[in-house]
């Protein structure tokens, strides 16, 4: 399987990213520049964490502009999967692949720790190594990620399943502790919580590994969800 | 030169978490009487004389990048200068 | 604004507000140039032989440190220093203080403070790892300090979080002393993959001087000569534009710099950070290295405002900028190169051989000065110590007087310098990379090195109390302390970076406390087979003329053979059993 | 209630990194004709009807607490509200 990693200006998870794919489950990855305009000839879309353009006036603003967006856009709808963790979480909703918003986190500082997640959804290609509610510890590191949307929006979220991660605890004030969710056809996922730095035990946890797992197999088996 | 003032505020029902905080900040300093804070960002654009189709091009920029719709809503003024 | 003329300068001693002293100037105008320097050339004196820059108050003492190892392949004088690890591996690490600007204005003082010491390291060629800080403020219970706490541990985060360097230990004490001159030291240490790196060098006549990054401003101006001076409630406004951090360039520039050094070394000689002192400071130190002379147009240096003196140019402080010299045949390579990654650079001189330093500006030449009088011909002073007065006839050892243990247990662990640091430290990203096994919390933090079993363990002490009780058996405490807290973490000490923080030198007791804490360092360092292989000194640390205590910091690094030896400080399990070691 | 709205700036010395930011991101969106941006915040405080020294308090609050002194300046309106 074979996986563009997006770099826009100022990225930071983007090798972290690339090392979950190239060791965590050995496939190939590709660093692709924003300034790209082709995402031909590749399997899955990956939108890396941390920051972009420095995240000046708001996370994922500007990067919501870069030339391979138009790119990325035309993936997801042709239904690959694109996923997009911390800041490329930021970036699908700002482009409006993913509903709501992530804006500052309730205790209106950055949160770098470790905490638990549930596994809500288990039937998505992005999750189906997982059990359903099986808990799994995850790291978060962000400022803006307290998850936000109305209340029809986040009616339609529960309704259509597309709630896939929740913090067990209220970490950031998000609706619902809503930690990831995926689009209506659920082929794009976006999670504030970063599972490529939870692929090995001795960096804390290896409880992301299986989401990557989970593409593989998808895209191996052809899973039907 | 023209310039334009933007100003863009949080809709109100989104928990402004910053101007909580400011608020609570105020009462410390001393200052009970403030009941609420807001927080919001402010720009100033410079456009060249040339630019047609001013006030499009504003709300673009607004729409698409100094606001973002789903939790913000902005206005502006359009003043001339030297 | 008209400057004033050489005669001025002298008559109306306008040299004296800028902190070059009557034997100074005379030195300068009668034995180096044989002239009366103009304002821009009194500018570039002033700021070079400022402590910050030339340290003439303490090299002498910093001799007394050890420099060398059978692991050391740069000590210092470069912009870091560079410990071998093997495989073809170094690390380089440096520790930087920026006290001042972080009492002045603590958000973007710390967050400078962190920018500029990522630059010291990928100026290198060093790929970045790992940042570790070490604060000091007053007591944490009013209001003005909480601010300061507040401030300055946000633009920590601020600028390492976004940039995408792991933030893995650090320490954060309070006490009166620092209470209007807050302490607040940053670390960075950088892997090098190959061990051959650049030196900060201008060589080569006719070789081409590159500015890269951010626009210059009137940032900051003079201050280096503002670091080495005193507060006091009466300079409240002495206020030079304050530096802004920018991390978002900086992060382009870091990336920018490591492959133009490591993929193209064949472009380049030589590529330094502008920190203090801006420009004169990066390309006088470079030219000076390579016995080169310079030549520099002003007129092409990128400007963020208008109207800018020489003087203001040559001094400002902008952030985000590096100086590189390369070989004319690469010029287009080069500005291609950093074009790609959206950043200015612009040929701003060059190299000459004949060791002046000449600069012009608006088509006039404003500075034509021998380069080596700026870092070579800065008097050292030798100042006495004198035992304080404090520390005579102190034979009444404190008792402490324990009426409940369980009382004073929980006192203590409720006093802030010892209650967990959590709520601070967890604002600072520590994993990104995804190389930290060990985060803060622990003895040291802990980054290994991808594709290798090693890792790198790091950690920053310091414990002023002891210093200013006994400074030499509080320095020999200090790298006891560090090294105990890398063993502790399954390490061995390969080496050490200081800042060292201290009042006025001038001052005998003061200069006894920075020369006996020193000895204690060096002893200890001596005792270990551990060098120092960079560090930083801060003096003149006073409000009101009250000091701050003697305040070594120690930035102590060592290597983890294998990432199986890692240990942590916490318990594990019910029924392990629990030893106590030495007496 | 009274509404204080306030705005601070950067200061012209002090480099806007964010605006900056922002003048490039709208060239890409395709309007070139913006020459320059300052991004700074904006602020609504509603004050209790019963405070006296309203200019002061709200030049204290301005002066400790929203804006930088070193880096910002500040100005505000005082509007009555229902
Ligand atoms: N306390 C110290 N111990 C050891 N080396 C030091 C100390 N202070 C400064 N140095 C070394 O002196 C050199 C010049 O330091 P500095 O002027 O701070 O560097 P720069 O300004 O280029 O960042 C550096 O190589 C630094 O490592």
């Amino acid at each position: 399987m074979k996986f563009a990693v997006i770099v826009f200006p100022g990225s930071n998870c983007d090798m972290d990213l690339y090392y979950a794919i190239r060791d965590g489950i050995e496939q190939e990855a590709d660093l692709v520049s924003y300034k790209e305009e082709s995402l031909d000839g590749y399997d899955g879309i990956l939108i890396p964490g941390g920051f972009s353009y420095g995240d000046y006036l708001r996370s994922g603003a500007i990067a919501s502009h870069a030339p391979i967006i138009k790119e990325v856009i035309r993936l997801a709808n042709e239904g690959k999967p694109v996923l997009g963790i911390c800041n490329g979480f930021q970036i699908l909703t700002e482009i409006g692949l993913l509903p709501g918003t992530l804006t500052n986190n309730r205790q209106n500082r950055f949160i770098c720790k470790q905490v638990e997640l549930v596994v809500e959804n288990n039937k998505t290609i992005f999750t189906n190594k997982y059990n359903l509610n099986e808990k799994i510890m995850v790291p978060i590191a962000h400022g803006e990620g307290r998850y936000y949307c109305d209340e029809e929006t986040l009616w339609e979220l529960n309704e259509n399943n597309q709630v896939v991660f929740r913090y067990s605890q209220d970490v950031n004030g998000s609706v619902e502790e809503i930690a990831g969710i995926t689009n209506k056809q659920k082929n794009v996922l976006g999670m504030m919580p970063h599972p490529e730095r939870a692929i090995e035990s001795i960096l804390g946890s290896d409880d992301g590994l299986k989401l990557f797992k989970s593409m593989l197999e998808t895209q191996k088996n052809g899973v039907q969800i | 030169m023209i310039l334009v003032k933007i100003y863009v505020t949080l809709k109100d029902s989104v928990v402004d978490v910053q101007g909580e905080a400011i608020k609570d900040a105020t009462h410390t300093m001393g200052y009970p009487g403030v009941s609420e804070v807001r927080m919001g960002k402010y720009f100033e654009l410079k456009f060249d004389d040339s630019t047609e189709s001013l006030e499009k091009d504003v709300d673009e920029i607004c729409d698409g990048l100094l606001a973002n719709p789903n939790i913000e809503s902005y206005r502006y003024e359009i003043a001339e200068e030297a | 604004m008209s400057e004033p003329t050489p005669v001025q300068i002298k008559e109306e001693k306008i040299y004296q507000t800028w902190g070059l002293s009557d034997s100074e100037y005379e030195l300068i105008s009668e034995k180096i140039l044989g002239r009366l320097p103009n304002y821009t050339e009194t500018g570039l004196y002033s700021v070079m032989w400022s402590e910050h820059c030339s340290y003439k108050n303490s090299k002498k003492v910093l001799r007394k440190l050890p420099n060398d190892s059978s692991r050391v392949l740069a000590g210092p004088g470069e912009d870091a220093g560079i410990i071998d690890i093997g495989d073809n591996q170094a690390v380089v690490f440096k520790a930087e203080s920026h006290n001042h600007p972080s009492a002045v204005e603590p958000y973007q003082g710390a967050a400078t403070g962190v920018g500029g010491i990522i630059r010291d390291i990928f100026s290198m060629g060093a790929t970045p790892i790992a940042l570790l800080d070490s604060l000091k403020f007053g007591p944490i219970d009013n209001d003005q300090t909480k601010h300061l706490v507040k401030e300055v541990v946000a633009g920590i985060g601020g600028y390492g979080n976004c940039i995408g360097i792991p933030t893995i230990g650090g320490e954060i004490t309070f006490e009166k002393c620092y209470e209007k001159n807050p302490l607040v030291n940053a670390m960075c240490i950088g892997l090098l993959d190959n061990t051959q790196f650049k030196h900060g060098q201008a060589s080569g006549n006719n070789n081409l001087i590159v500015y890269v990054g951010s626009t210059t401003g009137r940032d900051g101006i003079h201050g280096a000569t503002f670091a080495s001076d005193e507060f006091s409630n009466k300079k409240k406004k002495q206020r030079s534009a304050v530096q802004v951090g920018n991390p978002f360039i900086e992060k382009l520039l870091m990336d920018a710099c490591v492959e133009i050094i490591q993929e193209h070394s064949d472009w380049i000689l030589g590529v330094q950070d502008m920190g203090a002192a801006g420009l004169v400071s990066s390309t006088a130190e470079m030219a000076s290295k390579a016995q080169s002379g310079l030549m520099l147009n002003l007129d092409n240096v990128p400007q963020r405002e208008s109207g800018m003196s020489a003087y203001e140019m040559m001094l400002s402080e902008s952030q985000e900028r590096m100086v590189l010299c390369i070989k004319p045949e690469f010029e287009d390579d080069v500005l291609d190169f950093f074009e790609a990654y959206n950043l200015d650079a612009v040929i701003i001189g060059k190299v000459t051989s004949d060791k002046q330093y000449k600069i012009y500006h608006q088509n006039k030449l404003v500075v034509d000065i021998p380069i080596d009088s700026l870092t070579e011909d800065v008097p050292e002073y030798d100042h006495q110590g004198v035992k304080p007065a404090r520390l005579e006839n102190n034979n009444d050892q404190f008792v402490p007087e324990i009426k409940s243990f369980k009382e004073s247990w929980m006192n203590i662990l409720r006093s802030p310098s010892i209650a967990s640091k959590s709520y601070l430290y967890e604002t600072y990203d520590s994993q990104v990379k995804s190389n930290t096994v060990v985060r803060p919390g622990s003895d040291a933090g802990v980054v290994r090195i991808r594709g290798t079993k090693k890792a790198i363990v790091a950690t920053n002490d310091s414990n002023s109390r002891y210093v200013y009780v006994d400074p030499y058996i509080g320095g020999q405490i200090t790298v006891l302390e560090a090294a105990r807290n890398i063993v502790a973490s399954g390490g061995i000490p390969v080496g050490i970076t200081d800042c060292l923080n201290y009042g006025n030198p001038e001052d005998p007791e003061i200069f006894w406390e920075l020369d006996q804490s020193v000895q204690g360092i060096a002893d200890v360092c001596n005792k270990f087979d551990v060098p120092v292989i960079s560090g930083n000194v801060s003096l003149y640390n006073e409000f009101n003329k009250e000091a701050i205590y003697p305040s070594p910091m120690i930035g102590m690094v060592g290597l983890i053979e294998d990432i199986s030896h890692i240990t942590t400080s916490s318990f594990k399990d019910s029924g392990d059993l629990i030893y106590l070691l030495g007496n």
